[in-house]
């Protein structure tokens, strides 16, 4: 095991040891306590763009694989990267720091507090860094019990209820994929999902497996009409966990899709794909509607979330290259910006204790820095061309609209829905008079916040305009994909992977013409 | 057959079961001549005879089948032994602190330990009926006993009562199923059964012995229907004494019924499968429901403990030997959870003297006890099956061989029955962490701290720890079934 | 390098003057945003001179018939073989474009030092100017759908920026949020426009996608699956594009947003509403012109649209007192004639107009921002009158602007202020269209012509002429109407941060002052523009189709048959035009100087037409009912009945109350008594017995 | 031709005990005694049962394990009778109704 494969273990395991650190540190010691924390974060994010770093974005396979058998023949240890898993790495990575920095005046069990958030990032790093299917689940499912006890502890008045509903929600889904998995490891005879990928499922059994799995990752995602759990929690949640449950645990959702759905049950993704395109488009029109009318913040941008994963479980099941490389940039892109929102959020929260839009207004006056990140955000939420919020919701519903128009008409509603939603927010919060004297004293970001927030806003509005790092390094992987995903589906890879364009079908040719029906090939 | 009795060296693989013998007559003397204050004194000799036991059992590997085929000693006896004598010594260690209000103080107590352990030493090696029959009376009658030791408790002595009552009638069906075996194979020798069905075939007789029979065991698992006993000893026994019961005795009669459905009724497997599938199946639901209306965490963690069963038997009914496996496994993992859940117990006593019984009592309890608690919360999620703790290995044993066995429907219902049972493991977390506190708790013996933090370790590194070696050893125990 | 510098120059100004705004102060940020905007301006000029006179653009590529000049910023996205780079693409349209933006850009930021002088946040205002003006620069030069589609939306959000600018009044970013959402709604179908062409043509990129266009000219025309129809693939993907087009220009059903954004202040209507941005959709049209000449469908949708719009405009203009909502329906308007001339295939006619028409409506607005400043952010004009002593430059400026909007000239001749040319080369290609929909236009822009006349001189007249009115009040202005609730209601009082103009005693009229030079400068260079640029770029535009061809050098489609027509068309249509614009100015003269009690009464006589006009049609309402309320009301009985109510109450907590029963009924087995513990043994085993034999097969 | 006593009838007589034990044991509502009846006559059923098929099989196991049961038993009942013992003197009643402190 070289370093270079050494490196994912680290990156996974580094934040558990950074826990264990903090068990052995005296619940007095605050400074320590949030030192610690913040250092082995900032650690692991070096780390992770180390290992970003050196991926070979090439390379469509699995890198600095390791693998070894582990508990009896069911159970290995197996972890490795490819360009789809490896930017999840690096966005869990990215946003742990902030986390840290924005929970720095937490002052209920602070030490608890950071211990459970580390275990989760090991637990989240985990989920994108395994190889074995055993272990995938281990991690996937294990992330329920930190974030039970985020929401739970550190929540609000209403927490015991939302964690009660987020705990259900997932757990109830999970066990199905739990038996799934099972089933999947007698047909192929292992857990190694790189082994797992070239096996062929045979096609009765796929529907059920798939079926299993939706039931798990639907939950997750969370895809309409399963996401009702999500903004009672988000709502409920402290603010750290509200951005790390937006920008990362959401993506567990999708990236199941892409790791095992779109691949392992090919056929079974097939038919299914009109299905999860109604659930998708349904959840893009419907749920920003509901938006429209939340009085709560986080409620609303919480809504705004389920909207925005409608696009990336879209873009996934059109199951062609702008499809997927943009339902991947789409989640990294809303893991920055619903985390860099829920942030905003709790600067005004930590301010005044309150969530309600009604009892904001004027913002800009006192806080024009504020307002001006918030704009931002809130720009890359309605998807403005030159924040990375666009980039994501163009490319899914280009891919999209190259399969099945009706699904791209609608989910083109959203442009308008979101457009309504987040700049009506905005003019409540940030915009008007501030006539509220309550608001009168309201201080504006301090260096703390800023140093958290800024960068946020700076990759918001760089991978607007320059996507490619981003792109680049899912191109190889989800190219192979989107191949075997059409070679299997016996669609034509080239048109999924837009080298071709579509057969046309020609009117009766207008003045001299040869036959009609030529493909209209460049 | 006809191995000289006075020969010693025959009689090695029974080494283990001779010595316990002796040393329980020998505390008995011991105890006898010791004035009663020293009777820790006495306990900590029943916990070191049964360590040295286990230490005989694991360094001392002589196999084969002795008493005119009436014990035998293979892989898997020897793996079970090992899980009953660190039940045994461990509910022996955690009856130690307060055993005066426990009413466990008497030196009697121990010995009587002893005696159980020894009866079910030879349930697990038992290889005849009648073997079988008077290793399971040896525990029972002890067992009785124990429940009922704190005399002047009405509650204890109602469990008493209770158990011994109900047992009597398991143990006269299992009789019944006994002679009717007996009767329609010509065999009371286990192996020879096996080849009497083998040859025979299948008759009502037989399977109306094999209900009875298995309907006896089943009690002393506490399945469902023959569960009954359960919550009502569990909560009217004094908590070491319920700690005993909730591992050992378990751990015995469920190997006992391991060996006899894989090893003597292997030939007609698909009669027993759907017994085995009926008393999971109804265990895990069953238990999953009556747990959510429990207020005693001791009734919650007897219908829990039924539930586990029901999980168990999950693997059992697949009859493979990868659900051999499992049922070694998830023993093994759900005494480690037990062991810890029940020291949790005995550390949170409230000021005001007494344990905590209810669950509300433990409202607060992190605050006021931040380590306990914890222990017990990551106990209660190690309970659910949540991973990465050990819970969630044992459970995947069991499923995995259920799937491999096409039980679909059976994992289907009990993974939902996980999730339902999940409501009642989350309440104790909720309060115990989401709640403010009640009242004060004093401090914590040594001796639960250090069986907690050992525990607690291992079930939450259970995949870094205990996961290869436990399931390599557990392969090679039912391997000797096949 | 002089592309990238017109393109960037004005990008780096917003950047200074935006963040470091507060720490550089206001002055130099105005002076850096102005400065580097004017030699954005001169650059761009320095692009334009040698296409308009020279022998062509410098630098193109390509012969004189395709001549384009493209400069590689950097990668964008690349996904398969869609590959999309920002890059600067430079041919005669956007020469002409370029010219035009920075030219107003600069003269608007000039004119901005003078009349935000008292504003707070000045830097900031300059910084969002010159932002917009790079979006729009980004716009004009995009080589693909998808960079146009970025300064579309980049313009959007400067216009909602600068709309909303005085966010203390609640008016204004509510308009500002109109204007955005309105314009997503256009943009809604420009997206599916730009999926669609790039499944159809798989380009993204301009010339591919002319390219794969004129292939078709060979194939035939490609149909394709949209939503449930088969339909004509070209005809749907115009469509879908124009669609963009009318949010972005405030055509016919998605103009609503352009009055409200008067909200803004006046420079950001002269600039972004009258003289540029609404424009983008004429420049979109005329880019694409070779993807809109395949479908006559779409062209003829685009033909009535632009009438329609050009008519309705102004039947409104001719009643509102607000003098910026006059100004800004007379440019929805005037945008109107554009997409006419678009439609009927004279792309050249409908830039030329949108080139002389950012002249003279810029002129009128900013003339109108000295009107507004001199009466202290007085807008109703019927609180005005009698200015022309007062202030006798704005005046002049302002008449200017009315005579090139009006289109004062003479036929036949090279006599006419600067509107009268391009308007006249409309309405005569209208008619040259020929058939129904010709005619229709045509009719329809002569009126509109009539009424563009009134509603100008009405303005002049009001503002300048007859004696001074802003000592009476509402009430008794010239129009003792039944309709002054609606008035207030689009009126509001106009609050402005400079407090201590409010304060003022004695009337707005009496201390009427001029409007400091820096503010008249601005003016001086765009009134020469509105006499000129009709007549100096006459044939390169309109007169000479060989010259047009040369001029453009293949940026658009020029189609030589239309243009020809239009020259050929019988005197009376060529003469139709002045006369309507005459008859307007004396019915104006007659009712506001001659008799200004007739206004009163005809309103009065007819109250319903009156009230009609005077709200626009009731367009606000209408979309109110059919598009805010029920939005919100779905998406509330969705909240409330399915999330909350069915989802969570329903099955979440129904499904927990269902196991809190099974539990109660599951604990009273367990009753405590022996005997029933006994029985359930028994029951078990009698249950097991029967399953086994029965299942095992025995009986 | 008498009556010729076969396997059957002792296995329906060994039943017909066995049932009347358990029946004993649920359909009893009064005295805790009655129920330690019942135990020892199912215990008397299983005996007569091995009994029979050991005479039926002539194989002496049946009968070994009959004396075993028997032995069992004996202790079993002391046992029963200690703790009825001990449950009276802190009730002061064995009827079954009273032995239902705990339940739910």
């Amino acid at each position: 095991m070289t370093f270079d494969n050494s490196i994912l273990s680290l990156v996974t395991w580094l934040p558990l040891l950074g826990a264990v650190l903090l068990l052995a540190t005296p619940k007095t010691a605050i400074g320590a306590i949030r030192w610690i924390s913040l250092a082995t974060t900032l650690v692991v994010f070096a780390l992770s763009l180390a290992l970003w770093n050196a991926f070979d974005a090439s390379n469509a396979g699995f890198q600095f694989v390791v693998n070894m058998p582990w508990i009896g023949d069911s159970i290995g240890y197996r972890v490795g990267v490819d360009g789809i898993s490896v930017l999840f790495v690096v966005l869990t990575a990215l946003l742990m720091p902030a986390v840290v920095l924005a929970s720095w005046d937490v002052d209920m069990r602070l030490k608890e507090y950071m211990i459970v958030f580390l275990v989760l990032e090991t637990l989240m790093i985990g989920v994108f860094t395994t190889l074995d299917l055993a272990m995938f689940y281990v991690f996937f499912e294990g992330t329920l019990l930190p974030m039970f006890l985020i929401i739970g502890i550190w929540g609000g008045s209403a927490r015991i209820q939302a964690a009660y509903k987020f705990f259900f929600y997932t757990f109830v889904g999970s066990v199905l994929m739990l038996l799934a998995m099972m089933a999947m490891y007698w047909d192929a005879g292992t857990t190694d999902i790189a082994r797992l990928l070239t096996h062929d499922f045979p096609v009765g059994m796929q529907p059920w497996l798939w079926l299993a799995f939706f039931a798990s990752l639907a939950v997750k995602m969370p895809m309409w009409p399963f996401h009702r759990w999500l903004p009672e929690a988000h709502v409920q949640a402290p603010t750290a966990g509200s951005v790390i449950l937006a920008a990362i645990l959401l993506k567990l959702g999708g990236y199941g899709f892409l790791r095992f759905s779109l691949p392992m049950f090919p056929e079974a993704s097939a038919n299914f794909a009109n299905f999860v395109f109604l659930l998708s488009v349904a959840a893009i029109i419907l749920t920003s509607l509901v938006a429209l009318v939340q009085t709560d913040i986080k409620k609303l941008i919480a809504y705004s979330s389920v909207a925005h994963m409608g696009f990336v479980t879209m873009g996934i099941f059109a199951g062609n290259a702008l499809g997927i490389q943009g339902a991947m940039f789409q989640m990294i892109s809303h893991g920055i910006v619903s985390g860099a929102l829920f942030l905003c959020v709790g600067v005004i929260y930590d301010r005044m204790h309150t969530r309600e839009i009604s009892a904001y207004g004027g913002l800009v006056e006192r806080m024009p820095q504020y307002a001006f990140a918030f704009m931002v955000f809130t720009m890359a939420n309605v998807g403005l061309p030159g924040t990375s919020g666009f980039v994501g919701e163009f490319l899914t519903m280009m891919g999209v609209f190259q399969v099945n128009t009706w699904v791209a008409f609608g989910a083109a509603f959203g442009v308008i829905l979101s457009a309504g939603y987040a700049l009506w927010l905005y003019r409540r919060v940030i915009f008007g008079a501030l006539t509220k004297d309550s608001l009168k004293s309201i201080l504006d970001l301090n260096l703390r916040e800023k140093i958290v927030i800024y960068p946020l806003i700076v990759l918001t509005i760089v991978f607007g305009f320059y996507p490619a790092p981003i792109l680049d390094t899912t191109a190889a992987a989800v190219d192979n994909l989107v191949t075997q995903y059409s070679t299997a589906i016996g669609r034509d890879p080239a048109v999924d992977l837009a080298d071709q364009r579509i057969q046309l079908e020609y009117a009766a040719p207008t003045g001299e013409a040869q036959p009609a029906a030529a493909p209209a090939s460049h | 057959m006809n191995s000289d009795i006075t020969d010693f060296a025959s009689l090695a693989p029974a080494y283990p079961e001779l010595l316990m013998a002796a040393g329980a007559l020998v505390l008995l003397l011991v105890g006898i001549v010791v004035n009663k204050e020293k009777s820790s004194l006495v306990s900590w000799l029943a916990i070191g005879l049964l360590a040295a036991t286990g230490v005989l059992v694991i360094l001392q590997p002589a196999d084969g089948v002795i008493f005119n085929g009436l014990f035998i000693a293979d892989g898997f006896a020897r793996y079970m032994k090992v899980l009953v004598l660190g039940g045994a010594a461990l509910a022996l260690v955690l009856s130690l602190s307060n055993a005066e209000e426990n009413g466990v103080h008497k030196y009697e107590y121990s010995i009587l330990a002893v005696l159980a352990t020894l009866g079910m030493m030879v349930m697990v090696s038992a290889n005849d009926l009648m073997s079988l029959y008077v290793g399971l009376e040896l525990q029972s009658l002890s067992l009785y006993v124990m429940a009922a030791i704190k005399r002047d408790d009405s509650r204890a002595t109602e469990a008493g009562l209770k158990y011994f009552v109900l047992g009597a009638l398991s143990s006269g069906m299992l009789l019944y199923g006994a002679s009717l075996i007996y009767g329609f194979t010509g065999h009371t020798n286990l192996s020879e059964i096996v080849i009497a069905i083998a040859n025979e075939g299948r008759s009502i007789g037989l399977i109306f012995g094999l209900v009875f029979l298995l309907a006896g065991v089943a009690f002393k698992i506490s399945a469902v229907p023959f569960h009954m006993w359960t919550p009502d000893v569990y909560e009217g026994a004094p908590t070491p004494v319920t700690a005993f019961f909730a591992m050992a005795p378990k751990v015995a009669a469920m190997s006992l019924m391991v060996r006899l459905v894989m090893d003597t009724f292997a030939p007609i497997t698909s009669d027993w499968q759907q017994i085995i599938i009926f008393l999971s199946i109804a265990s895990m639901v069953l238990a999953a429901f009556a747990a959510i209306g429990q207020k005693s965490l001791k009734r919650l963690i007897a219908y829990s403990s039924i539930g586990h069963v029901g999980f168990a038997l999950v693997g059992l009914s697949s009859g493979t030997q990868v659900g051999v496996e499992g049922v070694a496994v998830y023993m093994a993992i759900y005494v480690g959870m037990t062991v810890a859940l029940f020291a949790c117990l005995l550390s949170l006593r409230t000021a005001n003297g007494g344990y905590v019984e209810t669950i509300e009592d433990l409202a607060g309890a992190s605050k006021a006890r931040p380590f306990v608690a914890a222990i017990m919360a990551i106990v209660m999620f190690s309970l659910i099956g949540l991973p990465p703790l050990a819970g969630f290995f044992a459970k995947w044993m069991v499923f995995l061989a259920a799937i491999e066995a096409n039980l679909y429907v059976l994992a289907v219902i009990g993974m939902l029955a996980s999730a339902i049972s999940a409501f009642y493991y989350l309440r104790v977390v909720k309060v115990m962490y989401f709640d403010e506190p009640k009242d004060e708790f004093v401090a914590v013996p040594n001796e639960l701290n250090i069986i907690m933090a050992v525990f607690g370790f291992l079930i939450v590194t259970y995949y870094f720890t205990l996961g290869n070696p436990l399931a390599s050893m557990a392969h090679q125990a039912a391997g000797s079934l096949f | 390098m002089i592309i990238q510098a017109i393109v960037f120059l004005p990008l780096i100004g917003a950047l200074i003057a935006g963040l470091l705004g507060r720490t550089i102060g206001h002055r130099p940020s105005e002076l850096i945003t102005t400065g580097l905007l004017i030699v954005a301006a001169v650059l761009s000029w320095v692009v334009f001179i040698p296409v308009a006179f020279g022998d062509g653009l410098v630098g193109a590529v390509g012969d004189g018939h395709a001549a384009v000049l493209k400069v590689e910023v950097m990668r964008w996205i690349q996904v398969g073989d869609m590959d999309l780079r920002w890059t600067l693409r430079v041919d005669t349209l956007t020469a002409i474009m370029l010219v035009v933006v920075n030219s107003v850009s600069a003269l608007v930021h000039v004119y901005s030092i003078g009349y935000m002088n008292e504003d707070p946040h000045r830097s900031r205002f300059f910084a969002y100017l010159s932002l917009f003006t790079f979006a729009m620069l980004m716009l004009v030069t995009a080589d693909n759908f998808l960079q146009m589609f970025f300064g579309w939306e980049g313009v959007g959000l400067a216009s909602y920026l600068l709309i909303g600018f005085w966010y203390t009044r609640p008016s204004a970013s509510a308009a500002a949020m109109k204007a955005f959402i309105v314009n997503r709604v256009g943009d809604f179908g420009f997206l599916l426009g730009i999926f669609g062409s790039f499944l159809v043509l798989g380009q993204i990129g301009f010339d591919g996608a002319f390219a794969a266009v004129d292939e078709f000219a060979v194939t035939g025309m490609p149909t394709f699956q949209f939503l449930a129809w088969n339909v004509d693939a070209m005809t749907v993907i115009c469509l879908l594009l124009f669609m963009g087009a009318m949010g972005k220009s405030a055509q016919f059903l998605l103009h609503t947003w352009l009055p409200d954004a008067m909200e803004g202040p006046t420079p950001v209507s002269a600039l972004i509403h009258a003289a540029t941005m609404v424009t983008a959709g004429v420049f979109m049209v005329a880019r694409l012109s070779p993807l809109f000449e395949t479908s006559p469908v779409a062209l003829t949708v685009i033909i009535v649209i632009g009438a329609i719009t050009a008519f309705f405009a102004a039947t409104v203009g001719l009643v509102q007192n607000d003098i910026k909502r006059v100004i800004a329906y007379s440019t929805c308007s005037q945008l109107g004639y554009m997409f006419v001339a678009l439609g009927v295939g004279a792309y050249s006619a409908g830039v030329y107009h949108l080139f002389t028409h950012a002249f003279f409506k810029a002129l009128l607005f900013l003339g109108a921002g000295a009107v507004i400043h001199a009466m202290h952010h007085e807008q109703d004009m019927r609180n005005m009158g009698g200015l022309r002593k007062k202030i006798p430059i704005t005046y002049a400026m302002m008449m200017i602007g009315t005579l090139a909007l009006t289109g004062v000239g003479i036929p036949g001749t090279n006599f006419g202020f600067a509107g009268f040319f391009s308007k006249d080369a409309i309405i005569e290609s209208a008619y040259a269209y020929g058939g129904n929909v010709g005619s229709l236009a045509f009719w329809l822009l002569v009126v509109a012509a009539l009424f563009t006349s009134f509603y100008s001189w009405r303005l002049v007249h009001l503002t300048f002429h007859g004696s001074p009115r802003d000592t009476q009040h509402h009430g008794e202005g010239p129009h003792p109407d039944p309709s002054h609730a609606a008035l207030e209601s689009h009126d509001e009082p106009i609050h402005d941060s400079n407090a201590d103009d409010h304060g003022h005693h004695g009337s707005a009229y009496d201390n009427a002052h001029e409007a400091p030079g820096v503010m008249l400068v601005p003016l001086y260079v765009l009134a020469i523009g509105a006499v000129l640029a009709g007549v100096v770029f006459y044939s390169m535009f309109f007169h000479d189709v060989e010259h047009i061809e040369h001029f453009f050098a293949g940026s658009i489609y020029v189609d030589h048959q239309i243009i020809e027509d239009a020259h050929h068309v019988p005197t009376w249509v060529k003469w139709s035009a002045t006369i309507a614009m005459i008859l307007g100015f004396v019915a104006a003269w007659y009712m506001y100087i001659r008799r200004p009690d007739v206004p009163g009464r005809l309103a009065a006589a007819n109250p319903g037409l009156y009230r009609f006009l005077l709200n626009k049609w009731y367009f606000d309402e209408l979309y109110n009912t059919i598009f805010v309320r029920p939005a919100l009301w779905i998406g509330n009985s969705i909240w409330k009945g399915f999330d909350d109510w069915l989802v969570d109450g329903k099955i979440t907590e129904g499904l927990g109350r269902r196991v809190q029963n099974v539990t109660s009924w599951v604990v009273k087995l367990q009753s405590g008594y022996l005997y029933h513990y006994a029985f359930a043994m028994l029951i078990g085993i009698a249950a097991l017995l029967t399953w086994a034999i029965t299942a095992g097969g025995l009986i | 031709m008498g009556l010729e006593i076969g396997l059957g009838h002792y296995l329906t007589v060994a039943a017909i005990l066995f049932t009347l034990g358990v029946f004993g044991i649920f359909i009893n509502r009064k005295n805790i005694i009655v129920i330690l009846m019942s135990v020892e006559l199912i215990l008397l059923a299983v005996n007569l049962n091995l009994v029979a098929f050991s005479a039926q099989l002539n194989d002496l196991q049946g009968q070994v394990f009959a004396l075993m049961i028997l032995t069992v038993a004996a202790a079993e009942a002391a046992i029963g009778l200690a703790i009825l013992v001990i449950f009276y003197r802190n009730r002061g009643s064995i009827a079954v109704e009273d032995v239902n402190m705990m339940k739910g």
